[in-house]
C-alpha cells in the first residue's frame, strides 16, 4: 500500500512538472491557435540561467525568479518572430517556433557550452503515511495546483482571458470588435514563457538540464495539452498526470522498460474514446 | 515542360557527381520521396502525420530483415512499401478517427512506440539494430556502388511522384482535396471519407517504406537510432518551406533543406573553425534561414520562384 | 419517396426535433419554415445523416436508412446545399463541382494512379457534364477561379451546382437564396422550377416566404422542434399559429 | 601504396579523419573527444610530425544520426589515410562496413560490443567494452563479500544492456545473486519504483546502468530516497557532466572509471606519464580535467600514430597489420590489439571510485588492484 | 460621419473598390446596393480598418462597429460572452444591454455560439455590434437567415436607434425593398465603382435599379 503511495505521489509530481510545460503550450494554442514547438526551450533557459545565477552565489528566490523573467522574455521574442507579422498562418508559426527552438540552441551552446547542468533545490524528502516523496516533487506539487488554479480563473473568469481566447477563436472576429489580435498574441507568448520558466526553474534540480533537453519535455507536454484540446488548462493537468502516473505505475509494477509505450498508448487509447462520441458536423460549425 | 527537364538534368547527374556528393544525392531523393507523401497526406488530405519516420523505419527494417533471411532484395524492396501500408492500414482505423492536433500526437506517439519496441526486441536487433545487410540487386545486377542507388533513387523517386501526380488529377485527387475543407461537405458529395483516409494514409506510408526499403540497402544497417523523431518533424518542415499541396515543392522542400544541412555541416567543420562553430552554424544559420524563408515566403518556395497563386490566401482572415 | 416518423433529436436539454413525421411524394417540393432555432438545418441533418437521431426512422425510396452513414445516403440518391457555404477551399469551382460527380463515377486510386482507360473515359465525362452544370447556375465564367474568393452569392450557386452534379433524386435546400439579391434570387427561383419540371423531389428551407410560396407544392412549418402546420403555402400563411409564431404581423 | 616517408611525398600531410556527433543527443561526448584529438594532433606536430610528416586532420559531424555518419565518410574517404570514428554506437555502426569494405584503418569511439563480434579487419574499438566494466564491477563486489545486487539499466541505450547482460551472465562466476533486475527508459524522470524495489529487496548494492541525464536524476533521487544500499554507477558517470549538477550529492558515491580519470592516484610510471601528458595540457586549455571519452579519443589518436609509425606507412593494409600487432600505454590503459581481439584492454584497467571532495578517488581495493596492474605492464 | 473619397482597395492585382466615393452624414442611413461581388463587403470591411486601401482616404467619426458577413461570432465561447466582447472598445461588458434589445438572446445566453442556428447566430452578430455602443453602424447584411417577425424586429430597432440616439448606419441588405423602407439615400455599387446614388424614393422608380435590385424581391 505504502509502495502504491508512493508510485501515486511521485507520479503526479512528474505529472505536474508535465503540466506547467503543457500549460505554456496551451495558454498560446489558446490565443494564437499556434503549437509553440520553443515551448521546451523557455524551460531550458530558465534552468540554464538559474544554474549560473546560483552559480554566481546570488541568492535563491533572486536567481529563480531572475531566470522566469529571462524565460518570459525569450518567449516574447519567440512571440514576436512567430505572430509579429501579420498574415502569418498557424503552420507557418509553428515552423517558426521550431526555427526559433533550434536558433536557440546556438545561443545556448554559446552562452552555457553544451553539457549538461544542474542547480540545487529543495534538499531532502519527506514521508507521507508511509510514502516518501522528495522535498522538491511537493514543491512542484504546489507551485503546479496554484499555476492551474489561476489559469483556469484568468481564463473562464476574467474579461481580458476571455478576448486573449476569443483571438484564437476567431481571429477575424476579433478584429471586428476591436481586439488587438497581435499585441493579445504576443502577451500570450509572454505568458508561455514565463511558465516554461516555473517548469524550468522547478525542474532544473531533480533532472539535468542540457541545451537539447527541450525535445524530451516537448514529447510529454504536447501529449498533455492535445489531450485538453491545447485550450483547456484543466483538462490539459488531468492528461499531464495521467501521463505521470501511468509511467510511474508501470515502472512500480514492473513494465519499467515500457513506461513510455504504456504512458503513451494509454493517451491515444482515451483520444480516441472521446473522439468517437463527437460527430463530424459539430466540430466543423463554425 | 520544366518538369521532364528536371528529370532529365537529375537522371545525368549522378553520372558527374563524385562518392561523396552521389550520398547527399540519395539522401535527398530518399527525403523527397517521404516528403511527397506528407504533402499529398498534409497538404491535399489535410491529415497530419508526425510519424511518416515510422513508416520509413518499417520499410527499412522490412527490407533488411527479408534480405537477411535469403529472400532476394528485389522482393524485400517491394515489400517495404506493402508492409508500411499495411501497418498504416491497420493503425489507421482507430488513429483516423482523430483529426489535427490530436492525430499529430498519436502518430508520433506511434513512432515513439514502434521505435521503442523496436529497440527491445531480440529479432529487429535491438537498439544496436541489423547489420551486415545485403547489397541490393536484381538478378545478376547487384548495386555495389553508390551509383547504382543514385539511379534506383531516382526510379523510386519518379514512381512516387508519378502516382502522386495521377492521384491527386483525378476523381480520389479531388476527393482528398474536399475532404481536407469540410468532411461533412464530402460525406453529403458521396465520398466514403473515413475509407479515402485511410487509404491516403497508406499511400504516404508506401513512400515511406518505398524510401527505407531503398534506404536500408544502401546503408546496409539499420537501428532505432535512424529513425529518430525528429525526421519525422525534419519532413513536416521540408513540405512547408518547399510549398505545401503541391508535388514540386515537396521535392524541392527536401532538396532546399538537405543541402542547406549538407552545406552547413560542410562548412562547420572547415579547419580552423572555433570549437562552436558546428552547433552556431548548424544550428543557427539553419533556423535563421528557416524562420526568414516561412515568414517572408509563407506559401513556401516552389510557389514563390514559380509564381503561382494555385492557394492565395485572403487577406482578410474570414472563416 | 421521403419518410419519416416519430424522429427526434436533442442536445443536451435542447430539444431540436421533437417527434417529427413527414412524408415527402415522389416529384414534390416541400417547403419547410419555421422561426429562428425551430429545427430545421437539423431535421436535414437527420435526413442526410450527418447527425444520427435518437428516436424514430427514415425510410427513402422504400429503404430504412437511418442507420447508414452520409455517404451512403448520397449513394442513394440525396444530396443537400448547407446553410453555411462549404465550399473546398484550394480547389477552383470547376474542380469543386466534379467532386459532386464523385458517386456517379468509380475510377478509384489504383485506376487513377495507373491512369486506366476506365478512368480517363470518367475524366473526359466528368469535365463535359461539369461544364453544362456550371453553365446552367450562371458560374461558367468563374469557372477557373479558387472557390473559396468568391462572394457569397456565387458560392450559394457552385454549393448548388455540386449537388446537381449527383444527379439527386432528393435535393435538400438550406436557405439557398439567402445573400441573394433580386436578379440573382429570380434565376434561382427558375432554375428550382426547371429542376421541379424535371422531376426532382425538393425540400426547400428559405425564409422569403414569397420565394416559398411561389416554389413550393406544399409547406411544412416547425417550431420548437415540431411540425405546427402543414398544407398547401396560401392556407399555411394564414394560419394564425404560423402567422404568431413566424410571420409577424399579417402579410 | 602510401608515401614512405621519402620524396615529395614527405610534404603531403597525413589525413586523418575523425567523424563524431557535433551536434544532436551526443554532442556533450562528441565534442569532448573533438578537443582531445585535436590536442593529440597538436601535440605529434609540435614534436615534428609523423614520419616527417605533419598530421592533418577532417573532421565532420555525424549529427547523432547514422546516415550523417555515412554522408560524412563519403565525404572524405577519398582523402583520408585513416579514420577515428563515431561516439554514438549506431553511427559507427553504420560507417563500419563501409570502412571495412573500403579497407581503411578505423579506430572507434564507440562502446559497442557488436563491432568486434565478429572481428572485421580494420575495425578496432578504443573504449573499454561494458562487459569489461561489468566484470570489473563483479570483481570489487565479490572483494567487498557482497553477495546479492540489484541491478537497473536503460532499456533504450545499447551501452547499458550489453552491461546488464554480461553481470547476469558473468554474476554466477562471482558468486554474486542478482536480487532486483529493473529495465527504465532514458526519459524516466522519477525512480522512486526503482527504489521501492530495491528498498524491498535484500540487495546489498545497487549497479546502475546508464548514460546521460538519468545517471543524474536517479542518483539524485537516490541521495534523498534515504536508502542505506550503496549505489555503483558505472564509468558513464565518470565525469564532470555527472559530478557538477550532483553537486555534494554525489559523495560518497561509488562510480566506475577508466584508468586514465584516476591518473594522480597511480604509481609513477609510464601509465601515469601517458595520463599526464594529456590530462595537464587538456585542463590548461580547457579548465577542467578530461573525462572517460575526451581519453578515448587521445587513445585511438596514440594507437594510430603508433601504428602509422611501425608501419613506417600510411599505406592502410600496412598500418591494419601494425594495428593487429599493437601493444601502447594510452590513457585508457595498455591496448594489446592482436589479430583476434580487436578490443585490446581487458577490465584490469578499469578503477572504482568514491567521491571525495568532488573528486572521483579509487577505494583502496582499486588502489592496490591497479598498482599491480600498472607494475605488471 | 462617414467619409470615403478615392477609395481604392485591392487583393493582390484584383481591384475590388475602384475610386469609390461616397458619404453618410451624421445621424443618416443610407443604404449601400450592388450585385454579388460588387465590392460591398469590401467597403465594409475597410471602413472597419480591417483591409488596407491602396489609395483614397476614409474618415469616421467616431466609434464604429461591424456586423459583418457570414455572422463571424466565436464559436467556442458562450453567447454572453460574445456579447461580452462586443463591448470591448466601450467597456460595457453586461450583455444585459443586447438582452433587452433582443430577448431571445437571453435564452441562449450559456449556449456555445458555434452550435446556434444561423438565424440564432445573426441575432447574437446583431447583439454584439451594438455592445460598443457605436456611432457608426455598418450592417453588411441585416436579413441573412432571420425569420420575418424577427427581421422586422431588428429593423425597428436599428430604426429606433437612429431615431432616438442617432446612430449613423450603412445598411448593405439583400432585400432591397426593406433597405428602401428603412433608409432615405442609397448607394449603387458595380463591379467595385458607384454607379448610382440618390434617394430612395427616386431609385425605386429607376427602372434599371428596380429591375436588378427589387423585381425578384418578393416579400
Ligand atoms: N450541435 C448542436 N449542439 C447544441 N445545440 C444545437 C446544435 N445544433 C443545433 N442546436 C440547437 O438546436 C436548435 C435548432 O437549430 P437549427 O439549426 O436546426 O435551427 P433552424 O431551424 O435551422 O434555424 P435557422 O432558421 O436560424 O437556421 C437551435 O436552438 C440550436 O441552437
Ligand atoms: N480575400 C479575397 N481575395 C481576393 N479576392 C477577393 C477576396 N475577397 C473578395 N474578393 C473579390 O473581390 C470582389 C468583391 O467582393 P466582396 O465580397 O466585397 O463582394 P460583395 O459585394 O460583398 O458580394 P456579396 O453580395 O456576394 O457579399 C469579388 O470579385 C471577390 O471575388
Ligand atoms: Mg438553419
Ligand atoms: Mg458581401
Amino acid at each position: 500500500m505504502s509502495a502504491f503511495l508512493t508510485y501515486l505521489l511521485n507520479g503526479l509530481a512528474v505529472g505536474c512538472a508535465i503540466a506547467l510545460i503543457a500549460g505554456g503550450l496551451v495558454v498560446i494554442h489558446r490565443v494564437t491557435g499556434v503549437v509553440n514547438f520553443a515551448q521546451g526551450t523557455f524551460a531550458v533557459v530558465a534552468g540554464l540561467c538559474v544554474s549560473s545565477l546560483l552559480g554566481l552565489g546570488l541568492p535563491h528566490g533572486v536567481s529563480e525568479v531572475a531566470a522566469v523573467l529571462v524565460a518570459a522574455l525569450a518567449g516574447l521574442l519567440t512571440g514576436l518572430a512567430a505572430v509579429g507579422r501579420r498574415g502569418t498562418t498557424p503552420l507557418s508559426s509553428l515552423i517558426v517556433t521550431l526555427g526559433v527552438g533550434v536558433l536557440a540552441y546556438a545561443v545556448e551552446i554559446v552562452l552555457w557550452g553544451d553539457q549538461p547542468r544542474s542547480a540545487p533545490g529543495l534538499a531532502g524528502a519527506v514521508t507521507l503515511a508511509g510514502a516518501r516523496i522528495q522535498t522538491q516533487h511537493l514543491l512542484v506539487i504546489g507551485v503546479t495546483a496554484a499555476v492551474f488554479a489561476l489559469l483556469a480563473l484568468f481564463f473562464g473568469r476574467t474579461y481580458l482571458g476571455k478576448a486573449l481566447t476569443a483571438c484564437a477563436s476567431n481571429p477575424y472576429a476579433a478584429r471586428v470588435v476591436g481586439i488587438d489580435t497581435r499585441l493579445m498574441g504576443l502577451l500570450a507568448f509572454a505568458l508561455g514563457g514565463l511558465l516554461g520558466g516555473i517548469a524550468g526553474v522547478l525542474v532544473t534540480p531533480l533532472r539535468p538540464i542540457s541545451f537539447d533537453t527541450d525535445v524530451t519535455l516537448i514529447v510529454n507536454a504536447f501529449a498533455a495539452a492535445v489531450f485538453g484540446a491545447l485550450t483547456r488548462p484543466v483538462v490539459t493537468l488531468a492528461g499531464a498526470l495521467l501521463l505521470g502516473v501511468a509511467e510511474t505505475m508501470a515502472a512500480g509494477y514492473g513494465y519499467g522498460s515500457h513506461q513510455l509505450e504504456v504512458a503513451l498508448g494509454l493517451m491515444i487509447v482515451v483520444m480516441i474514446v472521446q473522439a468517437g462520441r463527437r460527430p463530424a458536423i459539430s466540430q466543423e460549425q463554425t | 515542360m520544366a518538369g521532364a527537364l528536371v528529370a532529365v538534368v537529375t537522371l545525368a547527374l549522378p553520372a558527374v557527381l563524385a562518392d561523396s556528393a552521389l550520398a547527399v544525392y540519395i539522401l535527398l531523393g530518399l527525403a523527397a520521396m517521404v516528403t511527397v507523401g506528407v504533402s499529398l497526406l498534409m497538404g491535399y488530405a489535410g491529415q497530419v502525420s508526425l510519424g511518416q519516420g515510422a513508416f520509413y523505419a518499417i520499410g527499412a527494417y522490412t527490407a533488411a530483415l527479408l534480405a537477411l533471411h535469403g529472400v532476394p532484395p528485389v522482393i524485400g524492396l517491394v515489400a517495404a512499401p506493402v508492409a508500411a501500408a499495411g501497418f498504416a492500414l491497420v493503425i489507421g482505423v482507430p488513429l483516423l478517427r482523430l483529426r489535427g492536433h490530436h492525430l499529430a500526437f498519436a502518430t508520433l506517439a506511434m513512432q515513439l512506440i514502434l521505435l521503442s519496441l523496436a529497440g527491445q526486441l531480440e529479432f529487429t536487433g535491438g537498439d544496436i539494430g541489423l547489420q551486415a545487410i545485403p547489397q541490393f540487386s536484381a538478378g545478376s545486377f547487384e548495386a555495389g556502388s553508390a551509383l547504382a542507388y543514385a539511379y534506383l533513387t531516382w526510379a523510386g523517386l519518379a514512381l512516387v511522384m508519378l502516382v502522386t501526380r495521377n492521384v491527386i488529377r483525378s476523381r480520389p485527387g479531388r476527393a482528398l482535396r474536399a475532404l481536407a475543407t469540410s468532411e461533412t461537405a464530402a460525406a453529403s458529395s458521396g465520398i466514403p471519407v473515413g475509407r479515402y483516409k485511410l487509404v491516403v494514409f497508406a499511400l504516404s506510408a508506401a513512400f515511406a517504406g518505398l524510401a527505407g526499403g531503398i534506404y536500408c540497402f544502401y546503408t546496409g544497417y539499420v537501428a532505432p537510432g535512424s529513425f529518430p523523431v525528429l525526421i519525422s518533424i525534419q519532413y513536416i518542415v521540408m513540405a512547408v518551406v518547399g510549398g505545401l499541396g503541391t508535388i514540386w515543392g515537396a521535392v524541392a522542400g527536401a532538396a532546399a533543406i538537405t543541402l542547406l544541412v549538407q552545406g552547413l555541416n560542410s562548412l562547420a567543420a572547415l579547419p580552423g573553425m572555433p570549437s562552436y562553430a558546428p552547433g552556431v552554424l548548424s544550428y543557427a544559420v539553419y533556423a535563421l534561414v528557416l524562420v526568414l524563408v516561412v515568414l517572408f515566403l509563407p506559401r513556401g518556395l516552389l510557389p514563390a520562384v514559380t509564381g503561382r497563386l494555385r492557394r492565395d490566401r485572403p487577406p482578410v482572415e474570414t472563416r | 419517396m421521403l419518410e419519416l416518423s416519430g424522429v427526434s433529436r436533442s442536445f443536451g436539454g435542447v430539444y431540436a426535433v421533437r417527434d417529427v413525421s413527414l412524408t415527402v411524394a415522389d416529384g414534390e417540393v416541400c417547403g419547410v419554415i419555421g422561426p429562428n432555432g425551430a429545427g430545421k438545418s437539423t431535421l436535414f441533418n437527420l435526413i442526410t445523416g450527418h447527425l444520427p437521431a435518437d428516436h424514430g426512422r427514415i425510410s427513402f425510396l422504400g429503404q430504412r436508412v437511418d442507420r447508414l452513414a452520409p455517404h451512403r445516403r448520397a449513394g442513394l440518391g440525396m444530396s443537400i446545399v448547407f446553410q453555411a457555404a462549404r465550399v473546398f477551399r484550394g480547389m477552383t469551382v470547376r474542380e469543386n463541382v466534379m467532386v459532386g460527380m464523385h458517386g456517379r463515377t468509380g475510377a478509384g486510386f489504383v485506376s487513377a494512379a495507373l491512369r486506366l482507360p476506365r478512368h480517363r473515359r470518367d475524366e473526359r465525362e466528368i469535365t463535359a457534364e461539369t461544364d453544362a452544370v456550371l453553365g446552367r447556375v450562371g458560374l461558367a465564367e468563374w469557372a477557373d477561379r479558387p472557390a473559396e474568393l468568391l462572394p457569397i452569392g456565387q458560392q450559394r450557386a457552385l454549393q448548388l451546382a455540386r449537388a446537381l452534379c449527383a444527379r439527386p433524386r432528393l435535393l435538400l435546400l438550406d436557405e439557398p437564396a439567402s445573400g441573394l439579391r433580386g436578379q440573382e434570387r429570380e434565376r434561382l427561383a427558375a432554375l428550382v422550377e426547371e429542376l421541379r419540371a424535371d422531376g426532382l423531389t425538393i425540400l426547400l428551407i428559405e425564409h422569403d416566404v414569397a420565394f416559398v410560396t411561389r416554389l413550393a407544392d406544399r409547406v411544412v412549418v416547425l417550431d420548437l422542434g415540431r411540425v405546427i402546420a402543414d398544407g398547401p403555402p396560401a392556407e399555411v400563411r394564414s394560419d394564425p399559429l404560423v402567422l404568431a409564431a413566424y410571420l409577424g404581423q399579417p402579410s | 601504396g602510401g608515401g614512405d616517408g621519402g620524396g615529395g611525398g614527405a610534404q603531403e600531410p597525413i589525413k586523418v579523419g575523425l567523424i563524431v556527433s557535433l551536434t544532436g543527443n551526443y554532442t556533450p561526448l562528441g565534442s569532448e573527444d573533438k578537443k582531445a584529438v585535436e590536442l593529440a594532433v597538436k601535440q605529434v606536430n609540435d614534436q615534428g610530425g609523423l614520419l616527417g610528416r605533419t598530421v592533418e586532420l577532417v573532421t565532420r559531424d555525424d549529427k547523432t544520426a547514422p546516415d550523417q555518419g555515412i554522408v560524412a565518410y563519403n565525404q572524405i574517404k577519398g582523402e583520408i589515410d585513416a579514420l577515428i570514428g563515431p561516439v554514438f554506437s549506431n553511427s559507427a555502426l553504420a560507417v563500419e562496413p563501409l570502412a571495412q569494405r573500403d579497407k581503411m584503418p578505423y579506430l572507434s569511439l564507440a562502446p559497442a560490443q557488436e563491432q568486434v563480434e565478429p572481428i572485421k579487419s580494420y575495425i578496432f574499438v578504443t573504449p573499454a567494452l561494458s562487459s569489461m566494466y561489468a566484470e570489473r564491477y563483479l570483481q570489487y563486489i565479490q572483494a567487498e563479500g557482497i553477495k546479492t545486487i540489484a541491478v537497473a539499466w536503460d532499456s533504450k541505450s545499447a551501452y547499458s544492456v550489453s552491461g546488464h547482460e554480461s553481470m547476469v551472465a558473468l554474476a554466477p562466476k562471482y558468486g554474486v545473486r542478482i536480487a532486483v533486475d529493473e529495465a527504465y527508459e532514458t526519459t524516466t524522470s522519477d525512480f522512486s519504483p526503482l527504489f521501492t524495489h530495491v528498498r524491498g529487496s535484500d540487495a546489498e548494492a545497487l549497479v546502475f546502468w546508464g548514460s546521460g541525464a538519468p545517471g543524474v536524476t536517479a542518483a539524485k533521487q537516490y541521495a534523498s530516497a534515504g536508502l542505506k544500499t550503496p549505489l555503483f554507477l558505472t564509468a558513464s558517470q565518470a565525469s564532470k557532466l555527472w559530478l557538477e549538477p550532483m553537486g555534494a550529492a554525489a559523495e560518497g558515491m561509488t562510480v566506475q572509471s577508466a584508468i586514465g580519470v584516476v591518473g594522480e592516484h597511480l604509481p609513477d610510471g609510464k601509465q601515469k606519464q601517458v595520463i599526464e601528458q594529456m590530462a595537464k595540457p587538456y585542463e590548461q586549455a580547457h579548465g577542467y580535467p578530461p573525462p572517460q571519452f575526451a581519453q578515448d579519443g587521445y587513445s585511438a589518436c596514440l594507437l594510430l600514430f603508433e601504428a602509422i609509425r611501425k608501419a613506417n606507412s600510411t599505406d592502410k593494409a600496412r598500418v591494419q597489420k601494425a594495428l593487429e600487432s599493437m601493444d601502447l600505454v594510452t590513457p585508457n590503459g595498455r591496448f594489446r590489439y592482436t589479430a583476434t581481439d580487436h578490443s585490446g584492454l581487458s577490465p584490469e584497467y578499469i578503477s572504482v571510485n568514491t567521491v571525495k571532495g568532488g573528486e572521483f578517488v579509487p577505494t583502496d581495493w582499486a588502489k592496490e588492484q591497479l598498482a599491480k596492474t600498472v607494475g605488471a605492464g | 460621419m462617414i467619409g470615403v473619397r478615392d477609395l481604392v482597395v485591392s487583393y493582390g492585382t484584383a481591384t475590388a473598390l475602384d475610386h469609390v466615393t461616397l458619404t453618410v452624414e451624421a445621424g443618416e442611413m443610407v443604404a449601400l446596393l450592388g450585385p454579388n461581388g460588387a465590392g460591398k463587403s469590401t467597403l465594409a470591411n475597410t471602413l472597419a480598418g480591417l483591409l488596407t486601401p491602396a489609395s483614397g482616404t476614409v474618415e469616421i467619426g467616431g466609434r464604429l462597429a461591424l456586423i459583418p458577413e457570414g455572422r463571424q461570432l466565436f464559436p467556442d465561447m458562450s453567447v454572453a460572452d460574445n456579447l461580452a466582447l462586443g463591448g470591448w472598445r466601450s467597456g460595457e461588458r453586461d450583455p444585459s444591454y443586447a438582452y433587452d434589445l433582443l430577448p431571445r438572446l437571453a435564452e441562449l445566453s450559456r449556449r456555445r455560439a458555434g452550435v446556434l442556428s444561423g438565424g440564432e447566430q445573426q441575432m447574437v452578430a446583431f447583439g454584439r455590434a451594438l455592445m460598443s455602443r457605436p456611432a457608426v453602424l455598418v450592417v453588411d447584411e441585416l436579413s441573412l437567415g432571420l425569420a420575418p417577425n424577427v427581421t422586422a424586429d431588428l429593423a425597428g430597432h436599428l430604426a429606433g436607434l437612429n431615431r432616438e440616439r442617432g446612430l449613423t448606419v450603412l445598411l448593405i441588405e439583400q432585400n432591397a425593398r426593406l433597405a428602401f423602407d428603412l433608409c432615405r439615400r442609397a448607394y449603387v455599387l458595380e463591379s467595385g465603382r458607384v454607379v448610382t446614388e440618390g434617394e430612395c424614393a427616386e431609385l425605386a422608380g429607376d427602372p434599371r435599379v428596380a429591375g436588378a435590385y427589387l423585381g425578384g424581391a418578393i416579400t
